[in-house]
């Protein structure tokens, strides 16, 4: 793939397990689980409804513990990396605090990381107008279309430049249209700012689109069925999806989700 | 509206739920046993609760009388009928829009009446024995139970009244099968907070006139003998009567609204 | 100048004119004292407020003293400015009753709260059960107005002289339409409000001197309000907090209480105390004290007062 | 007519009132008609019973005559109304009710703090969420009624007298429904919006301040208004038996001396005001959610 | 199109108007639509966020009142033919009730139209096994994933076999793999059945896929700005959607929801 160099590796899962015990008995969500990510990749998880990627997305950012197996996040584990404060992350709803305003809601992070009044403003100002919603500053989110309050969930994760941003299914919500755009605004910012970047979704052109990497899941219990390396360039426009190399991928990546769906029998 | 929130037993989970109390429940009896010996507080003041549970034990007969009076018969008859009736008067509210614009404020305006002040008016109206005691019960009862079922009624969100719309549904049976399942939760609210209002109503009117039985009597009879561990002793039987009678609201509740999130262990 | 608390019975009225025509008329600045006068309620136990020192000393009737004497609450009477009982049974005359042997099967109402004593006393020397039944009575506990007799629910309620008697009368009915029953003239009568003090505090002579102080401008007081019922009654109701009294039902009230308080030094009547005693201990099977009282009165107070 | 409900249904109301007036007090006129010797027309009854002096049920019309003279008028012409006098009358309703103002208010403050430090521990403490709540409802099933001259007693002895029993009471009623809604409100952010604040590693107090106070206010306004008028009721059961002022003290008295208006005149007065500290509260509520965007 | 016979109309709707007055002024949801549905037609809605997709959906089915034109349904009012239980309408979420059984749920439409007991349990079997829930019958519903909650809400939709389907969104929260399974499936049923079905989504392929017209429409004002007739056959195997006259169609739909966002100016 990448020909000289390999950038440092930043998250590392070596034979990860996770089990939920429930009322029913256990769930194991996440199975012998590897995977390296290193400096700068885009990765998606794609697979069916209950295959642990949000789980995953979560035990990165240290809000499930693992079981078994090991994670390291630059070097340290996922709970130091979310002290030092590592993580950008999008829920898969926007999840605004309702009684703050858009830019409110922007800073929040930053006031909590301590940032200065005036660095907050400035920030706040520059990432909401990378996801256009200049001028809706003083809204309230609820004034908001759901288009529209996703994106700020998603300028809130990059207000305070973390290095790695997670992101669970943030576009599942809008229309096809304005999901394109967005796709093409997050590659921008990607080869912009060279962040790492977790990507959960549902959809299969979005994976293939978006990724330097798409790993695929399978349910029951969860675990990584294939992992593909995208020859793409770093370089998308919105055509690419009718490239060929584009449809191989597709194909691929829907064969996968297929074979998993006939293993879990459903 | 306002009470219909009040009174959430904690989910509790087990033994342990139960102990927990218990202990804090015995630590606060201690503590009130050693203060009275340790400062010396006049038997005529407060007694301690070693005397308290001595009388408990030997004034049985006559607790047993005061408690069929005040309870059975001020209090129980006073929560059915409150209780029932405000239940149907809500129905009816319901039925009527206009009725609910014009009686719900009005009814708001009525339960924010400081009602004891109406049980010497009910003791003139109604005689000294239980019927005025079960009447001040009715109005202590009515409009927090009238105010939540009516609120209840009106807890189905639009999507469940539009689809019983689209099988073209009568109000019966709409009201049967969703807007009265719907509702338990609130009724139930409704219920728990009318128990623990019964017996205080039946106690209270008992103030105000009455035969020369019951907790109410007894109550201020006694404290005017001085024998403050009989009062302490109908108070204890009035706390765990009424907290029993919550219990089993609370109970049932359980059981009837299962499918509710709140009902769900959390 | 020396503090002195006194707890009174029931809510400000001139049954108490005495206390309050001597804080008026500036009687105890003379002797020296500090007055607060605490009013009563419903609900208030006398005896309670003196046992945790809420006061120094209260209003009580010889009956509920003394059986809180007996539940282990020392109360010791210091003077008796009441020499008469104002209490009386009050009965529609159109219900029939004429004598108390008219009483079985009816609905009479009664004071709780330390205040049944006289009414149990009464029924116990008659011979008259009160668990109702067709040759007892059947107990009302009254509430504190006379609504039981006026909507009928009673037979006969309990009244005072100088209260409640009159709000039978102001509602509308007249004297001829009523029959009453007055313990003095049952022979059942029991002392009323005298002055109580803690028997430990009678051994510092500091307080006792302060009592005789008090005792002495109460006294005057009550003969002052004796002499000038209407302005006692003016003063009563200047200071009461509550603003429900009327000046003419105030005036009214104070000469019925003159007659009562008619006479007294505010020493105890040695006769009068021993016939109380000896009605309260005549009660049958449950007396409202068992035995009879050692050392539920003491002169030195009044004695020091007169000297 | 049905453009305004309420007043239809007020108007109702006091129709069916004035109706139930002649029949509730019609015995006491035939009574004295025939302890007098003489016949009653009809018409004269019903007449006399709206104007009865002790009635069993007074007409409407009689309570707020009686609010009125019990407010104004005392005022204005009483011997002791803030006209002649300079200060308010202890006879006016108007006085009455600011000392149950007052206490109600002081009740009101403590039992609010007292709640949502309680609410507080609730949350952030295990143990205190296992052991404390039961009690809380046990202590609400006490009839405080009963305990409340005692209490009273015992804070006198202690040299504890005026205001402050009356506003221990009236905190005693009103802490509770405040505990269970701030318990809820506290609760109320959904796993998300926790979540989110633990990727920002954000601090206990943080979290606190951020988001678990901000999600609680809806829940606090709720039980403010029950809590309010739980504490008016608190400071009326305070102020039966000390007579020291208060409409409780009026409801009372009334009652002593067989005034059927005063008391109904009291009672509407404690309506009035608890209907206006709601009323408030109210207000205030949707002033403070409307600036953080909750409302509407 | 069709050939011969051109079956009846079964919707008609001309110069239809809807406009919601708001706190903010009139929202104008509907303008000037005029579209005639005939029986046995599959007709998919597609168009941005709020471009009155569910609003007319929802005027068919007599849940909201036009503010001008005329809408017939059967020849009747849209009233009428509610009331003569002509629809069968599936909602954006679920909305099962939490207190029935999804068993219980699906009888729900037939207990209201007085179904004999025996036909219900039929039926209620029949439904769940084609969405294929067989087992989950006495589940309730927050034990299932979302997915089933979506496909237990279609089998209550089909159950009583009302003529016209209206479905708003039923696949949205569904992934890829389920939801072209529900796809064929829907085909399937709707090739048997011959019902009339209005189907609401925001997916370009899922649209063309299913259709035998497709009405684009466009907001602020909501209008419809392209109806497609598809010129596919009723028979569709999955991989039609590699054909050029799919993709012709699906670039079609694409460039008119374009020119609407274009237009709306966003
Ligand atoms: N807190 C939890 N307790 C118990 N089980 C859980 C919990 N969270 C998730 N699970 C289970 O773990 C499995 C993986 O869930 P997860 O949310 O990671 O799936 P997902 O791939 O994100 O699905 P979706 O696409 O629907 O979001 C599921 O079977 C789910 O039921
Ligand atoms: N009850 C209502 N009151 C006021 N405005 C409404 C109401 N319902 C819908 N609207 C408005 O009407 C317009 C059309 O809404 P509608 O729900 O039909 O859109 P939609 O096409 O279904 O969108 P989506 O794809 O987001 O579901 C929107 O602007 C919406 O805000
Ligand atoms: C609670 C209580 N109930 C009754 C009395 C009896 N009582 C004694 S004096 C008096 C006033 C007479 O005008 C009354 C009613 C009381 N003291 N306290
Ligand atoms: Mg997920
Ligand atoms: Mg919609």
């Amino acid at each position: 793939m990448s020909d000289v160099a390999v950038p440092p590796v930043v998250i590392e899962a070596q034979g990860l397990n996770l089990t939920f015990t429930t009322n029913d008995g256990p769930v194991h969500a996440l199975k012998d689980i590897n995977l390296s990510i290193h400096k700068g990749e885009f990765v998606s998880f794609i697979g069916p409804s209950g295959c642990g990627k949000t789980t995953f997305l979560r035990t990165i950012a240290d809000l499930e513990q693992p079981t078994g197996g090991t994670l390291s996040v630059n070097g340290m584990s996922a709970s130091e990396a979310r002290k030092a404060r590592a993580y950008g992350y999008v829920f898969q709803a926007a999840g605004l605090y309702p009684w703050r305003t858009i830019e409110g809601n922007v800073r929040l992070p930053l006031e909590i990381m301590g940032f200065s009044k005036a660095d907050q403003a400035e920030r706040a100002k520059r990432v909401l107008e990378l996801v256009e919603l200049s001028g809706f500053e003083k809204k309230f989110p609820w004034q908001l279309s759901g288009g529209m309050q996703q994106r700020a969930s998603i300028a809130r994760a990059l207000a305070f430049d973390a290095d790695i941003l997670l992101m669970d299914e943030p576009f599942g919500a809008l229309d096809e249209i304005v999901r394109d755009r967005l796709n093409e605004e997050l590659l921008k910012l990607w080869a912009r700012t060279q962040k790492t970047i977790g990507f959960v979704t549902h959809s299969i052109p979005e994976a293939v689109y978006l990724s330097t990497k798409i790993v695929v899941m399978s349910p029951r219990p969860g675990r990584i069925t294939d992992i593909i390396d995208s020859p793409l360039p770093k370089e998308r426009p919105l055509e690419i999806r009718d490239s060929p190399e584009f449809i191989a991928i597709a194909h691929r990546v829907r064969e996968g989700l297929r074979a998993g769906y006939e293993e879990a029998g459903e | 509206m306002l009470v219909a929130f009040v009174a959430e037993l904690p989910r509790k989970g087990g033994l342990m739920g139960l102990i927990a109390p218990l202990i804090f429940g015995a630590t606060i009896l201690w503590a009130w046993e050693c203060v009275v010996h340790a400062l010396g507080v006049p038997r005529v003041i407060l007694p301690a609760p070693s005397s308290i549970a001595a009388r408990l034990a030997t004034s049985t007969d006559t607790l047993w009388i005061d408690l069929v009076q005040t309870f059975g018969r001020g209090a129980l008859s006073g929560y059915v009928i409150g209780c029932g009736s405000a239940f149907v008067f809500a129905l009816v509210v319901d039925r009527y829009r206009f009725l609910r614009q014009g009686l719900l404020p009005v009814g708001n305006f009525l339960a924010a009446l400081p009602i004891i002040g109406t049980a010497p008016i009910f003791v003139m109206w109604f005689g000294f024995d239980w019927p005025s005691k079960a009447a001040v019960v009715v109005a202590m009862v009515f409009f927090p139970m009238l105010v939540n079922t009516v609120q209840g009624l009106t807890a189905t969100d639009s999507m469940q009244r539009d689809l019983m719309r689209t099988y073209s549904a009568s109000w019966g049976q709409t009201l049967l099968r969703l807007r009265l399942p719907a509702a338990m939760p609130f009724v139930f609210n409704g219920l728990k907070i009318c128990a623990t209002l019964a017996l205080i109503g039946a106690i209270v009117a008992e103030f105000f006139g009455s035969p020369t039985y019951g907790m109410g009597f007894r109550i201020s009879t006694e404290v005017g003998r001085l024998q403050l561990d009989m009062v302490w002793a109908e108070i204890a039987v009035a706390a765990l009567l009424g907290s029993a009678f919550y219990g089993v609201w609370a109970l049932l509740e359980r059981r009837v609204t299962f499918w509710h999130p709140s009902q769900r262990s959390r | 100048n020396d503090e002195v608390t006194l707890q009174l019975k029931w809510v400000t009225q001139a049954q108490f004119a005495g206390y309050y025509v001597a804080l008026e008329n500036g009687y105890y600045t003379e002797e020296g004292l500090d007055v607060t006068i605490r009013p009563g309620g419903p609900d208030i136990a006398p005896v309670q407020v003196l046992m945790g020192g809420g006061a120094d000393v209260m209003v009580d009737w010889m009956p509920s003293a003394l059986a809180a004497r007996e539940q282990g609450a020392p109360v010791v009477n210091i003077a008796q400015p009441f020499v008469r009982s104002g209490m009386m049974l009050t009965c529609l005359a159109e219900s029939g009753i004429t004598s108390p042997e008219d009483f079985p099967g009816r609905t009479l109402g009664v004071w709780f709260f330390g205040n049944e004593y006289p009414f149990l006393s009464w029924m116990a020397h008659l011979g008259i059960p009160t668990e109702g039944g067709d040759d007892g009575v059947e107990v009302l506990r009254q509430g504190f107005n006379v609504d039981p007799l006026l909507q009928r629910q009673a037979d006969c309620v309990s009244t005072m002289t100088y209260n409640e008697y009159w709000q039978v009368i102001d509602a509308g009915i007249t004297p001829e339409q009523l029959v009453t029953f007055k313990y003095e003239d049952q022979g059942v009568a029991t002392l009323e409000d005298g002055l109580y003090v803690l028997e430990d505090n009678l051994n510092d002579p500091a307080f006792v001197d302060r009592m005789a102080r008090f005792v002495r401008a109460s006294m005057r007081g009550w003969h002052w309000a004796e002499e000038n019922p209407e302005e006692a009654a003016m003063i009563v109701l200047d200071n009461d907090e509550t603003g429900a009294q009327t000046e003419s039902h105030q005036i009214r009230m104070m000469g019925e209480v003159a007659l009562l308080t008619q006479g007294s030094t505010g020493a105890l009547d040695e006769e009068a105390y021993a016939r109380t005693v000896a009605t309260l201990l005549g009660g049958g099977s449950d007396p409202v004290i068992t035995a009879e009282p050692t050392g539920a009165f003491t002169h030195v107070v009044t004695d020091a007062a007169m000297q | 007519m049905t453009r305004f409900p309420v007043l239809t249904v007020v108007a109702a109301l006091l129709a069916l009132w004035y109706i139930a007036v002649i029949p509730m007090n019609a015995q006491w006129e035939y009574d004295q008609a025939n302890r007098a010797g003489r016949d009653l027309p009809f018409g004269e009854m019903v007449a006399n019973t709206m104007a009865q002096e002790r009635p069993v049920l007074p007409a409407p019309h009689q309570v707020v005559v009686e609010l009125w003279n019990s407010t104004v008028v005392e005022e204005a012409t009483g011997r002791r109304g803030l006209w002649r006098s300079g200060s308010l009358s202890n006879r006016s309703l108007i006085y009455h009710g600011l000392i149950t103002l007052s206490a109600t208010m002081l009740g009101f403050v403590i039992g609010t703090g007292g709640g949502i430090l309680l609410a507080i521990g609730i949350v952030y403490n295990k143990a205190m969420d296992t052991s404390v709540m039961p009690w809380a409802i046990a202590s609400q099933t006490i009839p405080i009624i009963a305990l409340a001259p005692m209490i009273i007693v015992v804070l006198n002895s202690v040299g504890i007298a005026g205001l402050v029993p009356k506003a221990i009471i009236a905190a005693y009623l009103s802490f509770f429904p405040v505990v269970v809604g701030m318990v809820k409100g506290l609760r109320a952010p959904d796993a998300m919006q926790l979540d989110l604040m633990k990727t920002y590693s954000a601090s206990g107090n943080d979290v606190f301040a951020k988001l678990r106070l901000p999600t609680s206010m809806p829940y606090l306004f709720a039980s403010l208004k029950v809590g309010i008028a739980a504490a008016l009721v608190g400071t009326i059961v305070g102020e039966l038996p000390v007579q020291e002022g208060g409409l409780g003290v009026r409801l009372l008295s009334g009652s002593y001396y067989g005034q059927t208006i005063q008391i109904w005149a009291a009672l509407f007065a404690a309506a009035i005001l608890a209907a206006g500290l709601v009323g408030i509260v109210a207000l205030i509520e949707r002033r403070v959610l409307k600036r953080m965007g909750m409302a509407q």
